[in-house]
């Protein structure tokens, strides 16, 4: 076994090490006549640098646990060292498919903790972007997924749309992928003028590609023997596994955080919340499909009603004052700096603040203690959760289940190891 | 390698060789399918229709390292993953290039401490640094333009 | 022509077919990367090698763009260092590779590629072919078919691998599963023309190809032969996603290019087969009048099958280990048999005159 | 049955209708797609139509910078020896481009637009050490009007750092 | 009644001490519980029909260096079938002496709580695998408390290019 990393030190280890490796207490039943397989840290299916531990009985997968922190960045700690506005940049980085919904968690958290809320033009952009960001996020998974059942057309169609939602990123943000466009009590600057025509045309284009993907895959017989029945997990169990998003809809739990506790006006916009009750790798197929088209949905509301007026608060002990005031007034001046160097104080206190991301409930931590700094900043990161309960999801199938399961789930590592 | 070793120098014949060899290095460069962070997925956006690194020969990711040329370091390398860089360098056969994509490749980027390896050619020499953060695609495919400049200058004798 | 002649004559043209052959295997491989292209909305290789092509705009176009990647292929593969595993089976490490290659050239030696053409076929012979007149030609096609697969389930174990001993396995099992579907639509047009020389075969679909007669034995034959290629959706031991590459996961340089070659050789030989079984080989239009056309009608019937073999793979998912099997096993095999048991009977029949009337409408 | 292979036909029309339609990639070294108005790349350092430089070595890019990429030393300017308006002037300038991760912070930071993120992306070395850009580099072309600085100009001019800046764009 | 109050009520009905202290801050209601009380708490706020908090979201640790106890594991607890988000908040001085285990409550609980551990060292009775999650095995130390340095490397400019320079390991080929 020389091909994967740490592969080798399967063999060296003896069994009591073994058994002690991985955090999940991975039991081995027989480690004479099974065959013990690491998958990753590099491997084409694991979606980044998650390791995979998995005793095999021929095909079969007996045993499998999960090995992370390949990507432990130390962000969260990280955070802790730099003011409110510069700690935003790392949110990006964090869930590097969903850069848009981490910035909104994190600024609404530090919103909340400062008790301020953004304009309401404000609101209806975050509300674009995130839900653009939304079908981008699912078309990297649809095309991710697709891939490692090696149909590899999806993959490339889904990247080519994505490229468009990318170029509207970088039209309003100037940046691709790490936008860093949502800023406490507003937004960084108002959309172009282009933005309105561009987001329209989108609108247009996407259902027929999306049908375009369904005809590759919805009813495609040999897709449907890969998902169908594979991965099982009972509405009960996804919720004692704290699944949340697309895998605890698939399973029938009508949980989605836009409709429970509604955040940055969510409560305006008229959409569904797709169900499927089978609880596997097709149902949680499905139900992104169908949210892709929800998110559409509520892009074209929002686009319908988009408010006018500012775009950040009036607050210039938060945000910073507009460029025009620098050269005329002092106090404009001495904000602008303070800002800048110091950033603003937070009171002291803690909230949490949970949005919907693509993946799940992203939930921010977030404590202040009167300092400029955040005092702590934990993120419940919707993929480390999902990823627990792989293995029970893959146990006794096959170990190209595995694989198939592992896309269902849509993990993101960066956002599990932090 | 093969015959380049018993080659040695014969003037006009190996420079003849050399430029045979290094059109053919650069054109059929297969990069090893290895991402780790955000920059991996610009780089499957380099792969993607909008870029097609195919164009240059690339679009076979290898996903063994044994049959790989090129590694693309593509995100940031943490403590616990840098043994496993290392190792995939090793086992690459010669010739092998590394491209550090991104900032956090090449230095840390942002990510400024206790866990990321602050630039991955503490680990693993590097040829090209590409910066940004992550890079865009066309950034990605300029750099391996840079690191085509790069082989065409290489002699046999280098790798022997 | 005396024997020695003959021999002679097969050395000769066994040499210029093979060349044809890899070097199509070459174009094979950049036809597949181009298509795949296409099909994903992509341009594919197109910076390696192109003829210049001035315009009056004064840039100069590219033509064929792209037509030297082959080549620069090969040129990598052979100056990459070559290493052996430290716990590889030294001996069969590198004799897989070979194990593979060999017997996807040997099939094409029966393949004939044209009718008779005065002065390059030895006049006893009625057509083109390495070696004409072999008249156990299928039973040699299956024989060296299912040679191969000991190719990858050698290079599998030598490898000292766990990935690509998974590979292996699947390689073998898959193989034999298929393998009997496979005789079975190949026994086919065999008793259809009543004789296992390929040449045989191919006069015998005269005005009537094999796949109009007798479709279903065709499709079960192209499904099976999809997974004697381990071409998509069957190519299951090389499954990058889940078992990295595969059987050739230790492979490097040229020795890893041996098995891409053995693959495509036997693409373009099983294209080959699948034509001259089902739809009519050379035959075409004013074959006859002009028997060079044979060729090109071949050609262009191998091209088809390899155009198609893409098309799947840029299409389909891949099947799951055991829906593999239980495919091969439960669906293709007593498909086939029911099918080739219809077929024997139909033929005794009307052998002893049954059906004569629909018989002769269909030229037995 | 029929039905499966209805749907595996339809499926791979999809792929045939992509055959015949033209290919969306952008054959990236001879046709660049040009960025959109707002992109982050490599930065400049910005000059005024008479040449002055805009930096006044405030720093406060520096200390707007999540990477720490930017390093300023300012020094005193003198009527007779004059980079830029006000009291000082960057007499060092330099930017990691590893480092950076065009956040675009500096830029909003930045209290004259002197340092602006322009539209340059091809940003490869072959070693750590010129990915360090010292302000020689950064620093624009003196326009066609301006003169070179230092420039030696009329006492009580250019007192004034901070200029008058519309919003942007 | 509003739910927050209701379950106080419960709470100080079922369990008459387990309660020190409730605070609210920004509409967020956090219930300090003792920490000897956390699971038959938890055990509680699930199973009554009138609370039936099934959905542990998350577990996180907070280290209020320098205030005295110095830990504090907040449990987010969401209600589905009643919409509701409590956060139970337990202080913690010793953090080899956590609370206990939440995992046979929630299956979740596990994996949660071996986040709080390998990153804030707060060791969870019950819990048998605690191990390095996140950091290599042999790693000292919990980077998230605040004791714990940054780990912080000098940017390179020209001026200190070569100083730093010499201190960086360099790799070569073999």
């Amino acid at each position: 076994m020389t091909l994967s990393a740490g592969g080798d030190a399967i063999q060296e280890l003896t069994l009591e090490e073994l058994r002690n490796k991985v955090g999940t207490g991975m039991e081995i039943e027989d480690a004479e006549e099974h065959m013990l397989l690491s998958m990753g840290p590099q491997h084409p299916s694991t979606h980044g640098v998650l390791r995979l531990l998995v005793e095999l009985d021929g095909e079969t997968v007996v045993n499998l646990a999960p090995d992370i922190g390949f990507l432990h960045t130390g962000i969260e700690k990280n955070m802790e060292a730099k003011t409110f506005t510069k700690a935003l940049v790392m949110t990006d980085r964090m869930d590097y498919l969903s850069p848009m919904s981490n910035n909104l968690g994190y600024i609404l958290a530090v919103e909340k903790l400062l008790g301020v809320e953004a304009t309401p033009r404000a609101q209806a952009i975050r509300v674009i972007l995130t839900e653009m960001q939304r079908v981008a996020s699912h078309l990297v998974w649809l095309g991710t997924s697709a891939l490692d059942l090696a149909a590899m057309s999806v993959f490339l169609y889904c990247f080519r749309e994505r490229e468009y939602i990318l170029d509207v990123f970088e039209m309003v943000a100037g940046h691709r992928m790490m936008v860093s466009y949502f800023r406490p009590g507003g937004l960084w600057r108002d959309v172009p003028e282009e933005f309105e025509t561009a987001v329209r045309q989108f609108l247009d284009f996407m259902p027929a590609k999306i049908a375009d993907y369904e005809a590759l895959l919805k009813n495609n017989p040999i897709f449907l023997g890969r998902a169908k029945g594979v991965g099982v997990i009972s509405a009960e169990d996804a919720i004692s596994w704290g699944l949340t998003g697309g895998s605890l809809r698939g399973s029938g739990v009508n949980y989605d955080v836009r409709k429970a506790n509604p955040y940055s006006g969510y409560e305006q916009y008229d959409f569904d919340v797709p169900l499927e009750t089978d609880g596997d790798v097709y149902a949680r197929y499905r139900v992104r499909m169908e949210e892709m088209r929800q998110s559409l949905r509520i892009i074209e509301q929002a686009l319908n009603k988009l408010p006018d007026g500012p775009i950040q608060i009036d607050n210039r002990k938060i945000v910073p004052p507009p460029r025009a005031e620098l050269g005329r007034s002092m106090e404009a001046v001495i904000h602008h700096f303070k800002l800048w160097t110091e950033g603003f104080n937070a009171p002291e206190g803690f909230v949490y603040q949970a949005i919907e991301s693509p993946r799940g409930e992203f939930g921010v931590y977030l404590r202040g203690n009167g300092g400029s700094k955040p005092a702590r900043v934990h993120f419940r990161a919707p993929s480390y959760v999902n990823l627990a309960a792989l293995p029970k999801l893959s146990k006794n199938l096959f170990v190209a289940d595995v694989v198939a399961i592992i896309g269902s789930i849509d993990i993101v590592l960066g956002e599990i190891d932090r | 390698m093969g015959v380049e070793q018993k080659l040695g120098n014969l003037g006009v014949v190996t420079y003849r060789l050399e430029d045979l060899v290094n059109w053919g290095r650069t054109n059929a460069m297969w990069p090893i399918l290895f991402g780790l962070a955000c920059c991996a997925i610009e780089m499957m956006g380099s792969q993607a229709a909008s870029y097609d690194a195919s164009r240059f020969g690339m679009e076979l990711n290898r996903p063994s390292p044994r049959q790989s040329d090129l590694m693309i370091v593509a995100g940031r390398v943490t403590r616990k993953m840098a043994p496993v860089v290392r190792r995939l360098y090793d086992q690459m056969p010669e010739p092998k290039w590394v491209i550090a994509m991104g900032d956090c490749a090449s230095c840390g980027g942002v990510f400024n401490n206790y866990a990321i390896v602050q630039g991955v050619d503490e680990i693993i020499p590097v040829d090209v640094y590409v910066g940004g953060c992550p890079p865009r695609p066309e950034a990605l495919l300029d750099g391996i333009m840079s690191l085509h400049e790069k082989i065409r200058n290489e002699k046999l004798g280098d790798w022997a | 022509m005396t024997i020695g002649q003959i021999a002679l004559w097969g050395l000769v043209v066994g040499f210029i077919m093979s060349m044809v052959v890899i070097t199509g295997f070459a174009y094979t491989t950049l036809l597949e990367r181009k298509v795949l292209a296409r099909m994903q909305a992509r341009v594919g290789p197109n910076r390696a090698g192109y003829i210049p092509f001035p315009t009056r705009t004064g840039r100069e176009k590219k033509l064929l763009a792209g037509f030297m990647q082959p080549a620069a292929d090969a040129v990598k593969l052979f100056f990459k260092e070559d290493p052996t595993p430290a716990k590889a089976d030294w001996l069969v490490y590198n004799l897989a590779p070979m194990l593979a290659v060999i017997p996807a050239i040997l099939i094409l030696a029966v393949i004939p590629w044209a009718g008779k053409i005065p002065g390059l076929v030895p006049e006893q012979y009625n057509y083109f072919a390495i070696v004409p007149g072999l008249n156990v030609a299928v039973l040699f096609i299956l024989a060296v078919t299912s040679i191969s697969v000991y190719g990858v389930v050698l290079a599998g174990w030598a490898s000292n691998s766990k990935y690509a001993v998974l590979g292996g396995i699947r390689a073998s099992a898959q193989m034999i599963s298929y393998e009997l579907a496979m005789s079975l639509s190949v026994l086919i047009p065999v008793m259809l023309a009543n004789s296992m020389d390929m040449g045989v075969i191919v006069e015998a679909q005269k005005g009537h190809w094999y796949v109009f007669l007798q479709p279903v034995a065709a499709i079960i034959f192209s499904i099976a032969a999809l997974a004697e290629l381990q071409r998509a959706p069957f190519d299951l031991l090389e499954a990058e996603q889940e078992l990295s590459a595969g059987f050739n996961v230790e492979y490097a340089g040229m020795r890893f290019g041996m098995f891409f070659m053995a693959e495509y050789m036997k693409m373009i030989s099983l294209s080959a087969i699948a034509a001259t079984l089902f739809f009519g080989g050379y035959r075409g239009p004013f074959v006859d009048q002009i028997p060079v056309l044979g060729f090109v009608y071949l050609f262009l019937k191998i091209f088809i099958g390899l155009f198609l073999m893409i098309w799947i793979r840029a299409t389909f998912p891949r099947l799951r280990y055991d829906q593999l099997m239980l495919f091969g096993w439960k669906v293709l095999l007593p498909v086939s048999v029911i099918n080739f048991m219809i077929v024997a009977v139909f033929i005794v029949l009307a052998a002893e005159g049954v059906f004569a009337p629909i018989a002769n409408f269909f030229g037995f | 049955m029929f039905e499966a292979i209805i749907e595996l036909a339809r499926g791979m029309g999809i792929t045939l209708k992509h055959f015949f339609q033209p290919p969306v990639t952008i054959q990236y070294p001879e046709i660049k797609r040009p960025v959109r108005n707002r992109f982050k790349g490599r930065h400049e350092l910005k000059r005024y139509d008479n040449g002055l430089e805009r930096c006044i070595g405030c720093s406060l890019c520096a200390a707007a910078c999540p990477a720490d990429a930017i390093f300023v030393e300012a020094a005193e300017n003198t009527d007779e020896q004059r980079f830029s308006p006000g009291e000082r002037y960057a007499r060092v300038y330099e930017i990691n481009m590893l480092r950076c991760i065009f956040c675009g912070y500096c830029e909003d930071a930045c209290p004259t637009q002197a340092i602006v993120l322009e539209h340059n992306y091809e940003l490869s070395f072959y070693d750590r050490q010129s990915a360090i850009y010292t302000k020689d580099m950064l620093i624009v072309d003196v326009p066609v009007n301006g003169r070179p600085t230092p420039q030696t100009v009329e006492p009580g001019v250019f007192n004034r750092a901070i200029p008058e800046m519309e919003n942007p764009k | 009644m509003n739910p927050d109050e209701v379950i106080v009520s419960e709470i100080e009905k079922a369990f008459p001490e387990a309660i020190e202290e409730v605070s609210e801050f920004r509409g967020e209601r956090t219930l300090y519980i003792r920490k000897a009380d956390l699971k038959s708490v938890c055990q509680f706020l699930r199973d009554q029909q009138s609370l039936q908090y099934n959905f542990l979201t998350d577990i996180c640790a907070d280290d209020m260096l320098p205030e005295f106890p110095r830990f504090a594991v907040n449990y987010q607890l969401y209600s589905i079938p009643r919409n509701h988000r409590i956060r139970l908040r337990v202080r913690v001085e010793d953090p080899e002496d956590g609370p206990e285990t939440v995992g046979s409550i929630w299956a979740i609980g596990t994996w949660l709580e071996m986040e709080v551990w390998d990153l804030m060292g707060v060791r969870f009775k019950g819990n048998t695998s605690l191990r390095r999650l996140f950091l290599p095995e042999d790693w000292q130390g919990f980077p998230l408390r605040k004791d714990y340095p940054l780990g912080y490397e000098e940017v390179q400019f020209s001026f200190n290019f070569d100083e730093i320079n010499a201190k960086k390991p360099h790799a070569t080929k073999d």
